[in-house]
């Protein structure tokens, strides 16, 4: 067996065990130095991100990757299982988490000088936190390590604003306990029934007990613990002013992976865990689903025009983002659910792209407030040029990452007959519009009251390389959406609503 | 009838050439000559580019390319076609004359954030010929939405509130419009599995309930709301805030026409002649357009601002163009195609005009152009010419395409819609001719000591006059519009002329 | 009525984690006293838990100790077979469990102390107060939003 | 507090008690593999013993017996004995944490199994001792500045 060999058959685990180590290791290696820490953070998210490829790589070519813990095997041991819809998700988060990584260097720097240390470290751990939520196949392993990202994700927000950071933090603290709390008890819920805590295995027993009011009142407790998690419309209190407050580079990447992986795992319980006839046929979890995210859709961008601070309109932004999603997923159809799946990786490349911009003009010009980006277009002309084409994702202008999914939501939409979606759709594409308007008209065509003529001050190069990166992208997949599509979502929205087989 | 194609990735370099012109321009923006002579260039190669495509077009062959696969079965795709290569060639030839006319004219005003303006314009072009050469309603809609977001900042160049309210009620317009008709693909792509355009319609959209195909045909007309049709037009005078020569290229020429463009392409090669002509579509939409025929020529006449009142003309003459297309008989379609190219040399003729005098007289109503043609008689001239083309009048080419449309309309027999063109010339001839009456006969108020306007400015607008006569006199000359409309004619009536 | 007395006689450890849960949801969303949410918080948790341990009980079954683990394998297997145990797989979840909830009162903690020296106070309605009043000194955000407004 | 921190009685007993109170942690912690016990419970209770002396002989004194950096370094060192362990299994081809594979004693799987579990339990009892320390360091005492907030420190189930 050769090294290379012994590396790649225990990629699963290694994704998550390299940086709990990692996260635990930077104590020292900041002691050494407070620099190296981020050169540490990058040598293990830059090896995360391989790993994680290489496990992407590996399902697609040759089928779903069952990862034996300790050698004991399913369902008396914990299992890491990755499939398609997680080995797409990993990758997402191993990404957005290298570009965030490399963009903090300066602005933890300036934001965070005596924090460096527990900032990346916490900012590990809430890597593995996210990673073993997705990676693994066990759903109490799960719950623990849905609590890892959710402790890492409160202290990395209170590391913010002074006093505000610590509120939003502590509020987010309460509504996620109450969140994780209802994910445990379904979990025991389940557990009571079943007497197994796989997935996979659990996905086998439960079909013959669904008239239990129990298993019932598990789906409830599920939904309801994500639906806090991800921030759905009428339980989304939390997000605006944990966002807002966060570091920025800490916004980024709660922004971009939070929510998202919170609506991975709500399609992991509700397809895997249970199966799609439960779902959408025998309970109209589905059915509810997207009604609750044709409100959030609607109301997010509404409440997102009603902010002056860019960090608080994203934050809305990503409420109304975060409906497209679950639509896409309740909608239950095979185009539909493509649509909400590609909108993961889209909404994750446009907003932390946007939350980078954000947190770059914080860095540059200390403003947050969006009447008073006038001039920006030509002080900071690539950051704003990289706002533009995320706004424009946002919005849905083809060519980008946003129409895509909008294409495939809308498409789905019509599918199952639920015209009023569509027009959801469109709708908030306008409303997106008047709120991104607002600030392009004040970067690109505002008069600076003060100075008449505006110095050129970009952003540091540590900066602009993700974020330009992000912007690529945004391009890249709105154009070639074929490969994520063709590849991973479509076998995956089949598999997920049981029509076809993973490979 | 079997149509050869050609596969050749011309139509894309076409497209490509000003986008990489608009990257170059952004480099050099602190060059201001280099950064317009990469204007010129792109200007030439993307219009030899275009008419290099011709000679197959004319041979009746058919271009495509596949850029590439966006989404499973729904490629960014191109196809070149007669009517395609119609507008491509009117906006991509008169881009060469705006291009010089521009630089006199931002040049004589000292405009502010010239390389944006440049850079937009350049976009802005290729989005129009993409629109041109799309094979699909997807790439249309890319390149139409691209073209809405490009003109923005040309419509609020000057960055006063009056142009920022006006870029506003512009974007809230076309957005909206672009929001209905990206709905109307959807539902087409729905129902027949496919949005790529077909001489004979999509095949598919005939099983549709009547009702639906109602509802399909007013989105997607909202959605061509570039079209400036009646209820929907108030962005178009409004977007008359922007420098004159956006106004000359774009709200004359690129922008309208990509509007009329698209619902030709909607009428005729989405839904087709057949089911136009079956649901009974055709007769509804052409009573729709006379309306704002007439209405907007009857604005016109109350504006004051000259490029006000060339705006309301455009609309009005828009639909000149839709109406030819709905009339479905040979003659209809094919006055409606040719206007396309024709109006787009008279009017634009006619905004440098009105451009000239802002810059050298600065004057912009017409109440204050007593006497104008004594300083600047070949200013005059050429918008004589273009006024007497738009009245349709000989020499210049507008009566041609209205001898067209009076042909269509007088196939079908229908009184209403001969009526329709005959007071819609008249009152052509209601709006212009008193420009025309002070400029030339009018005693000046006072000793005018202003002369012609800069030879950047007085050249294009001459030989676009210029070639408006001469599309007049020799409309048949090989190769020439009349002949590629033919072609588009052909194809889509499915016989030979 | 029997009926319902007797069904929650017969289940009353389940009927007592309910009221337990409910009692610690009540002090989290109703409690305006940040230390009183986190209490509110314990004892949400620890309702969880003891349903959690209520699962793995086994009428008769006795602490699920290996009574002579260390003499060997052979004498494991017979300790197992002999005696009823209880189900030892909810008392390990649950130990995992009340990791978690320690790790996040101590967070919880931490940022309430943080809160106290922001705004001196742990009430809700007095940090809510300060922070509408938007006075510079307590909030970054409040100062930006001031000089936006200016 | 400065009552009972003066009190001879309590400051007496303390000092009597805490070695006591860490041969009882460690005793937990080496019986985790075989019965109720562990690195977690084994670590509470020994940083319980710091946290005592601390709050009866004050901050500073408890600080020079468990220092800042002392503290970092335990917290790092127990999850790297903890992934080591648990990646030395990959080495010798088993899976994580797969004890049985690492041929200490080739003749009997299980003896090493439970060994390099004892192993595990001291990394986490390591971890979990530093990190209950720091959290009273950190919530208790005003005047320090640097502030650490606890995250998630135990990830194993």
């Amino acid at each position: 067996m050769t090294g290379f060999d012994l590396i790649t058959d225990h990629l699963p685990v290694l994704t998550v065990v390299i940086p709990l180590m990692a996260g635990f290791l930077t104590p020292i290696v900041g002691w050494i130095d407070r620099k190296l820490c981020w050169y540490w953070v990058m040598l293990t998210m830059f090896a995360v991100l391989l790993m994680t490829s290489s496990n992407l790589y590996t399902v697609i070519t040759s089928g779903t990757i069952h990862y034996h813990l300790g050698g004991w095997t399913p369902p008396i041991g914990i299992e890491y299982v990755i499939d398609l819809l997680n080995g797409f998700v990993c990758l997402i988060i191993a990404f957005i988490g290298l570009m965030v990584g490399i963009y903090s260097i300066e602005s933890i720097k300036k934001e965070l000088p005596n924090k460096i240390i527990p900032f990346y470290s916490i900012f590990l751990l809430l890597i593995t936190g996210l990673m073993g939520m997705t990676i693994t196949g066990d759903i109490f392993n799960f719950y623990v390590f849905l609590e890892i990202s959710s402790l890492t994700a409160y202290a990395l927000i209170a590391m913010g604003d002074r006093g505000d950071g610590v509120v939003a933090s502590f509020n987010y603290l309460i509504m996620g306990t109450v969140a994780a709390s209802f994910i445990l008890l379904g979990i025991g819920y389940l557990y009571a029934v079943t007497g197994s805590l796989n997935i996979a295995d659990m996905q086998g027993l439960l079909p013959s007990i669904y008239d239990n009011k129990v298993v019932l009142a598990a789906l409830a407790f599920f939904m309801v613990g994500f639906s806090i998690k991800v921030g759905l419309f009428p339980l989304h209190a939390w997000l605006p002013d944990a966002y807002t407050h966060a570091p920025s580079a800490a916004s980024a990447l709660i922004a971009g992976l939070m929510t998202k992986v919170g609506a991975y795992a709500m399609i992991r319980f509700m397809f895997s865990v249970f199966t799609p006839e439960f779902v959408i046929d025998m309970t109209r979890m589905a059915e509810i689903l997207t009604w609750a995210a044709a409100l959030a859709i609607v109301v997010g961008s509404v409440l997102a025009i009603a902010q002056s601070d860019i960090k608080r309109m994203l934050a809305y932004s990503s409420i109304s983002q975060i409906g497209y999603i679950l639509l896409g997923v309740g909608l239950a159809n095979v185009i539909g659910m493509q649509g909400g799946l590609l909108h993961i990786l889209n909404h994750s490349l446009m907003k932390c792209a946007l939350f980078l911009v954000a947190g770059a003009i914080f860095y540059r010009t200390g403003i947050r407030n969006l009447h008073q980006f006038q001039g920006l277009g030509k002080k900071m002309p690539v950051t704003t040029t990289v706002f533009l084409i995320a706004a424009l994702s946002m919005i849905g202008v083809p060519g980008t990452v946003g129409f895509t999914s909008k294409w495939y939501l809308a498409l789905g939409s019509i599918n199952a007959g639920q015209w009023i979606f569509v027009i959801v759709i469109l709708v908030s594409s306008l409303l997106n519009i008047v709120y991104f308007w607002r600030v392009f008209d004040n970067i690109w065509f505002g008069h600076p009251h003060e100075v008449e003529h505006i110095k050129r001050d970009e952003a540091p190069l540590s900066m602009l390389i993700p974020m330009v990166l992000l912007a690529v992208l945004c391009i890249f997949f709105g154009l070639f959406a074929y490969y994520p599509l063709h590849y991973v979502l479509e076998p995956l929205s089949n598999a997920l609503l049981g029509i076809g087989v993973l490979p | 009838m079997a149509i050869e194609t050609v596969h050749s990735i011309t139509p894309a370099l076409a497209v490509l050439v000003s986008m990489v012109a608009s990257v170059l321009i952004l480099a050099f923006g602190k060059y201001p000559n280099i950064r317009e002579g990469w204007t010129f260039v792109a200007a030439f190669i993307k219009f030899s580019l275009v008419i290099s495509m011709l000679p197959l077009i004319l041979e009746g062959k058919v271009i495509t390319y596949t850029v590439i696969e966006m989404l499973p079965n729904l490629p960014i795709a191109f196809k070149v076609d007669a009517f395609g290569i119609l507008f491509a060639i009117t906006s991509s030839f008169l881009w060469i004359f705006v291009s010089s006319y521009s630089i006199g004219y931002m040049r004589t005003l000292k405009e502010h954030a010239q390389t944006r303006y440049y850079f937009c314009f350049a976009i802005a072009l290729s989005s129009a010929i993409g629109i041109a050469f799309s094979a699909n309603l997807v790439t249309l809609f890319l390149f139409y939405e691209l073209l809405t977001i490009s003109t923005y900042p040309l419509v609020a160049h000057t960055e006063t509130s009056e142009a920022i309210s006006s870029g506003r009620k512009y974007l809230t317009y076309l957005m909206i419009s672009g929001i209905s008709l990206l709905f109307s693909i959807l539902v087409v792509y729905h129902y027949t599995g496919t949005t790529e355009f077909s001489f004979s319609g999509i095949a598919g959209l005939e099983t549709l309930p009547r009702t639906t195909l109602y509802i399909l045909f007013i989105t997607f007309m909202v959605g061509c709301a570039k079209a400036a049709f009646m209820p929907l037009h108030a962005w178009l005078p409004a977007a008359m805030v922007a420098p004159t020569p956006v106004s000359a290229l774009l709200h004359a020429v690129a922008v309208v026409k990509a509007g009329v463009f698209t619902a030709i392409r909607v009428i005729l090669y989405v839904f087709g002649i057949d089911l136009m002509e079956i649901s009974g579509l055709w007769l509804y939409m052409a009573y729709f357009v006379s309306i704002t025929i007439i209405l907007a020529s009857i604005f016109a006449m109350t504006q004051d601002n000259l490029k006000k009142r060339l705006a309301y003309s455009t609309v009005s003459q828009l639909s000149y163009v839709v109406l030819g297309a709905v009339l479905i008989t040979q003659h209809g379609i094919t006055g409606g195609m040719l206007h396309i190219p024709y109006h787009g040399f008279m009017k634009i003729t006619l905004f440098m005009c009105a451009g000239a005098l802002i810059v050298t007289a600065k004057k912009e109503n017409i109440s204050d152009m007593n006497g104008i043609a004594r300083q600047m008689p070949i200013t005059m001239l050429a918008f004589t010419v273009g006024a007497l083309g738009m009245i349709g009048m000989p020499p210049a080419g507008g009566y041609i395409t209205k001898w067209y449309l009076l042909l269509g309309a007088a196939e079908l027999d229908n009184m209403i819609l001969i009526g329709v063109l005959l007071i819609s010339a008249v009152l052509n001839a209601a709006y212009f001719f008193p420009v025309i009456y002070v400029a030339f006969f009018k005693k000046p108020d006072k000793e005018l000591t202003y002369k012609e306007a800069p030879l950047t400015m007085l050249v294009p607008l001459t030989l676009t006059a210029i070639i408006s006569i001469i599309i007049g006199i020799w409309p048949d000359a090989p190769g020439m519009f009349l002949d590629i409309v033919n072609i588009a004619v052909a194809n889509v009536t499915g016989g030979g002329i | 009525m029997s009926g319902i007395i007797e069904i929650i006689f017969a289940e009353f450890n389940y009927w007592i984690y309910v009221t337990l849960m409910m009692i610690g949801f009540y002090a989290m969303i109703a409690k305006k006293n940040l230390i009183k949410k986190v209490i509110g918080a314990n004892i949400f948790q620890t309702a969880i838990f003891l349903f959690y341990i209520s699962l793995a009980e086994v009428k008769g079954g006795t602490a699920p100790i290996l009574l002579h683990g260390h003499d060997g394998a052979d004498a494991a297997h017979k300790a197992v077979s002999e005696v009823i145990y209880v189900n030892p797989l909810p008392h390990v979840l649950i130990l995992t469990a009340i990791v978690v909830a320690v790790s996040t009162t101590a967070v919880a903690l931490a940022l309430i102390i943080k809160i106290y020296e922001e705004y001196g106070s742990l009430e809700e309605d007095v940090i809510l107060a300060y922070r509408r009043q938007l006075q510079p000194e307590f909030s970054e955000h409040a100062r930006q939003k001031q000089e936006g407004e200016q | 507090m400065s009552g009972i921190q003066e009190s001879i009685v309590i400051r007496t007993v303390v000092r009597i008690m805490v070695p006591f109170i860490q041969i009882f942690a460690l005793y937990v912690i080496m019986h985790g593999a075989s019965g109720p016990g562990g690195g977690f419970q084994g670590g509470v209770i020994f940083g319980a013993g710091i946290i005592l002396y601390a709050m009866i002989y004050g901050h500073k004194e408890g600080k020079q017996r468990m220092s800042d950096k002392l503290n970092r370094i335990l917290s790092s060192s127990g999850v790297a004995i903890f992934a080591v362990t648990g990646i030395s299994c990959l080495v010798f081809g088993g899976m994580f944490l797969q004890y049985g594979v690492v041929p200490l004693l080739p003749d009997n799987p299980a003896v090493v199994s439970r060994l390099l579990i004892d192993v595990v339990e001291i990394g986490i009892g390591i971890t979990v001792l530093a990190v209950m320390i720091s959290l009273f360091f950190d919530v208790s005492p005003p005047e320090t500045d640097e502030e650490e907030l606890p995250a998630s420190e135990e990830a194993g189930q």
